[in-house]
């Protein structure tokens, strides 16, 4: 049995879903209050940390393949980089044209243009790359032969 | 079915998180309201994603899930919970404050009767919580080896009586 | 005061960089250097008695704008703190790849390269 | 139209940034697809780049560019972010754009022997934003951000090749190059604690309104010992011997030719020339320095029989030529010091790719084993001749003419022994440039060379590209040209915080 | 009134986070130190916040309150699965039980083959 006691996976299965909303609150009301895409992010990342250390790289890799992480990484950054170059059409780079031009009300979630929007594109990228990074080097093992140190990776694909 | 419970439980959750950050919002001219429609249109959106990542999040069998008795079960076994928990406090703040420290550690096996997994894990959680002892593994999905912090009894069934059997009358109605 | 113990720090981490010699521990120093710097640029944004620099409806404007503490440092600390993920990351990477050649952290047998 | 031209300042940062990550997308399947994606990225900067210099020649005064139309208000107050491009920036980011396409053309084959085509693309573009970004900010918080996206890629690049030279070299890289950033970062946090500002035109205001405190010198010592190690000025070198010929001969060409220069000189003296301003003392730590790394530099190349290191402790030495000929602070000198630049970019990058394309025939990178290749490989052998005529400072190319220039300009500012150390420097160059091409490309063919052929011709081409370019740059000398594009690069510098402040609040005005 | 209500249940939370510590510092070894540390600091925590929570409901606070409770909830969730993954791990890595330990049955199925002082790791 990989992974750790029935407990911990219990609980992780109980929490895992609460520390994703929770990450998803944090990102998406990041311009209203404390939080962020940044902050968001890693907390977002964490739901599958959490994943990794009670049920072993093997089964969180499932949920969220290598691949399409590498993958969802370069979308994220690129997401940003589009909403920021979107904004020469409000006339300057970055500018912030939604908020030109549907301005919304103070207080409420639409009302800050393109801010929130980057948001989500930084946590996306964030939360993807923190997971990649703690994925390898938990994956990672070290054995020892003699004079020689092996490599073995736990990746399924 | 159980995407279900979790957009259910999600969206719960979703609405306690943004309830208006301050009430002097509401207050003085009337605009903002409690929940206006873009925080709840955002939460089922997000609800959505969350059944859609997370396959069995907070239940295996969602049919009873949100049944009455269960949720009246755990109302009465709250306070119980609570009486030992603070009764567990107020030992180990005897323990840590006597100056001999009567303590007489040691790691002792009981039995559960319990059968769901997350039976098993609320035990366990309570029995960390509560007076002098703390789950260090369990085996075979029914024996709990715990740390007692004051050993009245090696003997299994003893233990058992002393630790388990004071939850285990709440926890088999809750998780049944 | 503060400041002098953030140099302090700093210091330290310097000192640790420097005369060290498990790759680890370099990363380790590297780090407290790193944390020294943000530190020093939180304190740097600091006002006594000041309030969360978050928008309030119940508070006005201009009492907001006197008693905020400046958020700028705290999102250049967010951005140092990204910067140095990244680079703790590779350079634990690096270690990692290291000591599959070598077999070893030290980093006084890591000496191919010489001139 | 040319006056709207500023417009287009972001996307210099903004092409490789998207590219940087694309690539890491295609590459994993189609790698000649990455190939020719890479190269047009790289050519539609060197046209971005060409268009900048002329739009800057044509408006006479500096662009500046406010990210998200923040202005700056009436107050004076300054919230936004800002591109600067002045003359200095713009040479510089040509400089760039031609390097780096001349890299990326010689890489679409160079890199067959090694995997991971996409990664390596998606590394070397975040490589580019960061020069670029480094190259056109007006800010300093900003200049630390690009230079670290520059030094982190610049850390994965070196260490390319997992082998153990590589990864001890990419080590010692990093560990000295992140406390150099966090020297740096220091430094700003200090500026900004002390004055309140960011923007360099700002903290250039306040800087000079106030009496020199032990603040702002501290700061000033940080970040002129933090961007010395990114520059490899002589006490802070130890890496660069490692790092340059460890990576990939692409890699080691752009390092060298100008990630140095990027993110170490152009960072020094746009920190001493336009936000400090420039005082007889920095300018006499600016010519010690120089000094010491041009002679150590040469000293230590001398020996050395691995080709690429030869060339990595050559360019210590040419770096030196540039700090010393920027410190004397006389407009000539300047001058000389911004062409030997421009030039050490074009011929230090050419003779890395001559050293790579070596290195893939031969396998080796040791002198005393090669031999009679330019039997073998005529073209590259041609090519590296011209590059090192050009660094030796054989008359007709475009060596000889800055480097007259810095010997000239010592003169005339009465620094008479400088100029010799100058003189003794260039002829040592010679020597061991001839030791190369002896060893290396003449002399008696091999036996076990006798088989090799020439390299692939994309090679050649970015070869002879650079080394067309070598010859051509020798036009710069003439006035002309030279008002064109030295000169406005010259002035940006010479006219120190007032021009550069000038430039910004000027601008503050009509801007309303 | 509210806030007097506040203020005790604040007190009387870091005064049992302040037990727990002391618990950590005279406690033996690992096994009963997580037990002093688990509890006290579980309830501590929880008391504060339920400070908090009181506060926030009769303050016009509702919204931190509210997430006051969540995280009232999350902590009784989370802090004894912490502390069995901690002494589950401390055991299976060799720390030993210390002196006064009367008992131990868990060696029967998972024995120790390394020993190792908490002292000196």
């Amino acid at each position: 049995m990989t992974g750790m006691t029935v407990i911990v996976k219990t609980i992780t299965r109980w929490t895992a879903a609460l520390i994703f909303l929770y990450g998803a609150y944090l990102v998406l009301y990041g311009h209203l209050s404390v939080g962020g895409g940044f902050a968001g992010g890693i907390i977002l990342a964490c739901s599958y940390v959490i994943m990794i250390l009670a049920y072993g790289g093997k089964e969180t890799i499932h949920a969220l393949p290598k691949a399409v992480a590498a993958r969802l990484d370069s979308i994220g950054a690129l997401a940003f980089l589009i909403l920021a170059s979107l904004g020469m059409f409000g006339g300057f780079f970055f500018s912030n044209w939604i908020r030109d031009i549907w301005p919304g009300q103070q207080f409420r979630v639409f009302s800050a243009g393109i801010i929130p929007l980057a948001n989500i594109a930084i946590a996306l990228k964030v939360c993807v790359s923190l997971f990649l990074i703690f994925f390898i080097l938990a994956s990672l093992r070290m054995t020892r032969k003699g004079d020689k140190i092996e490599f073995r990776s736990e990746e399924v694909d | 079915m159980r995407r279900v419970a979790i957009f259910i439980v999600s969206f719960i959750v979703w609405c306690a998180l943004v309830w208006p950050y301050n009430s002097a919002n509401i207050a003085p001219d009337g605009t903002g309201t409690a929940w206006d429609l873009q925080s709840i249109v955002l939460g089922l959106f997000v609800a959505f994603l969350t059944a859609l990542l997370f396959k069995e999040a907070f239940t295996t069998q969602p049919k009873n899930m949100f049944s009455p008795l269960r949720i009246l079960w755990l109302l009465l076994y709250l306070p119980v919970f609570l009486y030992y928990c603070i009764r567990a406090n107020l030992q180990v703040v005897y323990l840590v404050l006597h100056p001999d420290m009567p303590i007489k550690p040691g790691i002792v096996k009981v039995k559960t009767k319990l059968k769901t997994e997350s039976g098993v894990t609320a035990l366990a959680n309570s029995i960390t919580l509560t007076p002098g002892t703390l789950t260090v593994d369990v085996v075979n999905g029914n024996e709990l080896y715990v740390h007692w912090l004051v050993v009245e009894s090696a003997d299994e069934d003893k233990a058992t009586e002393i630790i388990v059997s004071r939850f285990e009358f709440f926890l088999e109605k809750i998780f049944v | 005061m503060v400041y002098t113990l953030c140099l302090l720090l700093f210091m330290i981490g310097l000192y640790g960089v420097l005369t060290q010699k498990n790759l680890i521990k370099i990363i380790i120093g590297l780090g407290i250097m790193e944390y020294a710097v943000n530190m020093l640029l939180i304190m740097v944004g600091y006002r006594h008695d000041g309030i969360v620099p978050i928008l309030d409806r119940a508070m006005p404007l201009d009492e907001f704008l006197a008693r905020a503490v400046d958020p700028l440092p705290q999102a250049m600390v967010l951005t140092a703190i990204v910067i140095n993920v990244a680079v703790l990351a590779l350079s634990i990477a690096i270690a990692m790849r290291l000591y599959q050649k070598y077999g070893t952290y030290d980093i006084t047998e890591i000496r191919q390269l010489r001139g | 139209m040319m006056n709207q031209m500023h417009f287009l300042l972001p996307l210099a940062i903004a092409i490789p940034l998207g590219m940087g990550f694309i690539l890491p997308l295609l590459g994993r399947k189609f790698t000649r697809l990455a190939d020719v994606l890479a190269n047009l990225t790289t050519a539609s900067l060197v046209v971005l780049s060409v268009l900048l210099l002329i739009s800057n020649v044509q408006l006479g005064k500096p662009a500046v560019y406010w990210f998200g139309g923040w202005q700056i208000t009436a107050s004076g107050t300054i919230f936004g972010i800002n591109l600067v491009l002045d003359g200095l920036s713009a040479l510089m980011i040509t400089l760039v754009a031609v390097v780096s396409f001349a890299a990326t053309l010689f890489s679409s084959r160079y890199m067959d022997q090694y995997t991971a085509r996409g990664k390596y693309y998606g590394l070397f573009m975040l490589m580019i934003t960061g020069m670029n970004g480094c190259i056109l900010t007006g800010d300093v918080f900003n200049l630390y951000v690009f230079l670290e996206i520059a030094a982190v890629s610049s850390y994965a690049l070196v260490a390319f090749g997992c082998e153990r030279d590589e990864l001890e070299a990419a080590f010692k890289y990093l560990i000295l190059g992140c406390v150099a950033s966090t020297f740096v970062l220091l430094g700003v946090v200090l500026l900004y604690a002390q004055f309140g500002a960011l923007n360099m035109a700002q903290l250039g205001q306040r800087i000079a309104s106030v009496e020199p405190t032990r603040g702002s010198i501290l700061a000033l010592l940080l970040l002129l010992s933090g961007l010395g190690v990114k520059a490899a000025l002589v006490p802070f070198h130890a890496w660069l011997p490692d790092a340059h010929p460890s990576a990939p001969a692409p890699i080691s060409a752009m390092l060298s030719g100008v990630l140095i220069k990027a993110i170490g000189v152009y960072a020094i003296i746009r920190v001493i020339f336009n936000v400090y301003g420039f005082t007889d003392q920095l300018g006499m730590t600016l010519m010690i320095l120089g000094t010491l790394s041009m002679v150590v530099g040469v000293v230590l190349a001398l020996n050395q029989w691995d080709f690429k290191r030869l060339l990595a402790y050559h360019s210590i030495s040419q770096i030196g030529y540039v700090v010393l000929a920027i410190g004397l602070g006389t407009p000539l000198g300047i001058l000389a010091g911004l062409f030997h630049l421009a030039n050490h970019a074009i011929f230090k990058s050419l003779l890395f790719l001559s050293a790579g394309a070596v290195q893939y025939r031969t396998g080796t990178r040791q002198l005393d084993e090669m031999g009679g290749l330019a039997q073998r490989m005529p073209s590259t052998s041609r090519s590296c001749l011209v590059a090192s005529m050009s660094i030796a400072g054989v008359p007709p190319f475009n060596g000889f003419f800055s480097k007259l220039l810095i010997i000239i300009a010592c003169v005339q500012a009465g620094r008479w022994g400088f100029a010799i150390w100058a003189v003794i420097v260039s002829i040592l160059t010679m020597a061991s440039f001839m030791k190369v091409q002896k060893y290396a490309f003449y002399g008696k063919l091999k036996e076990k060379w006798a088989q090799i052929r020439e390299v692939p011709l994309v090679m050649r081409y970015s070869m002879i590209l650079l080394a067309v370019l070598c010859l051509a740059m020798s036009l710069l000398i003439v006035p002309g040209i030279s008002a064109a594009v030295l000169e406005p690069a010259r002035d940006a510098l010479h006219q120190g915080v007032k021009g550069y402040q000038e430039a910004i609040l000027v601008l503050l005005g009509s801007g309303g | 009134m509210s806030e007097i209500i506040t203020a005790i249940l604040i007190t009387v939370g870091v005064l049992f986070n302040l037990f727990g510590c002391i618990g950590l510092v005279r406690f033996p070894d690992v096994y009963t130190r997580l037990q002093a540390a688990t509890k006290c600091v579980t309830l501590g925590t929880c008391l504060t916040l339920i400070g908090v929570v009181i506060y926030g409901f009769s303050g016009g606070h509702g919204a931190m309150g509210l997430k006051a409770l969540l995280c009232i909830g999350f902590l009784i969730i989370t802090a004894p699965t912490a502390a069995h993954a901690l002494a589950r791990g401390a055991y299976k890595y060799g720390v030993k039980l210390k002196e006064p330990t009367v008992v131990d049955l868990y060696q029967d199925i998972s024995p120790q083959q390394t020993s190792i002082d908490d002292e000196e790791t």
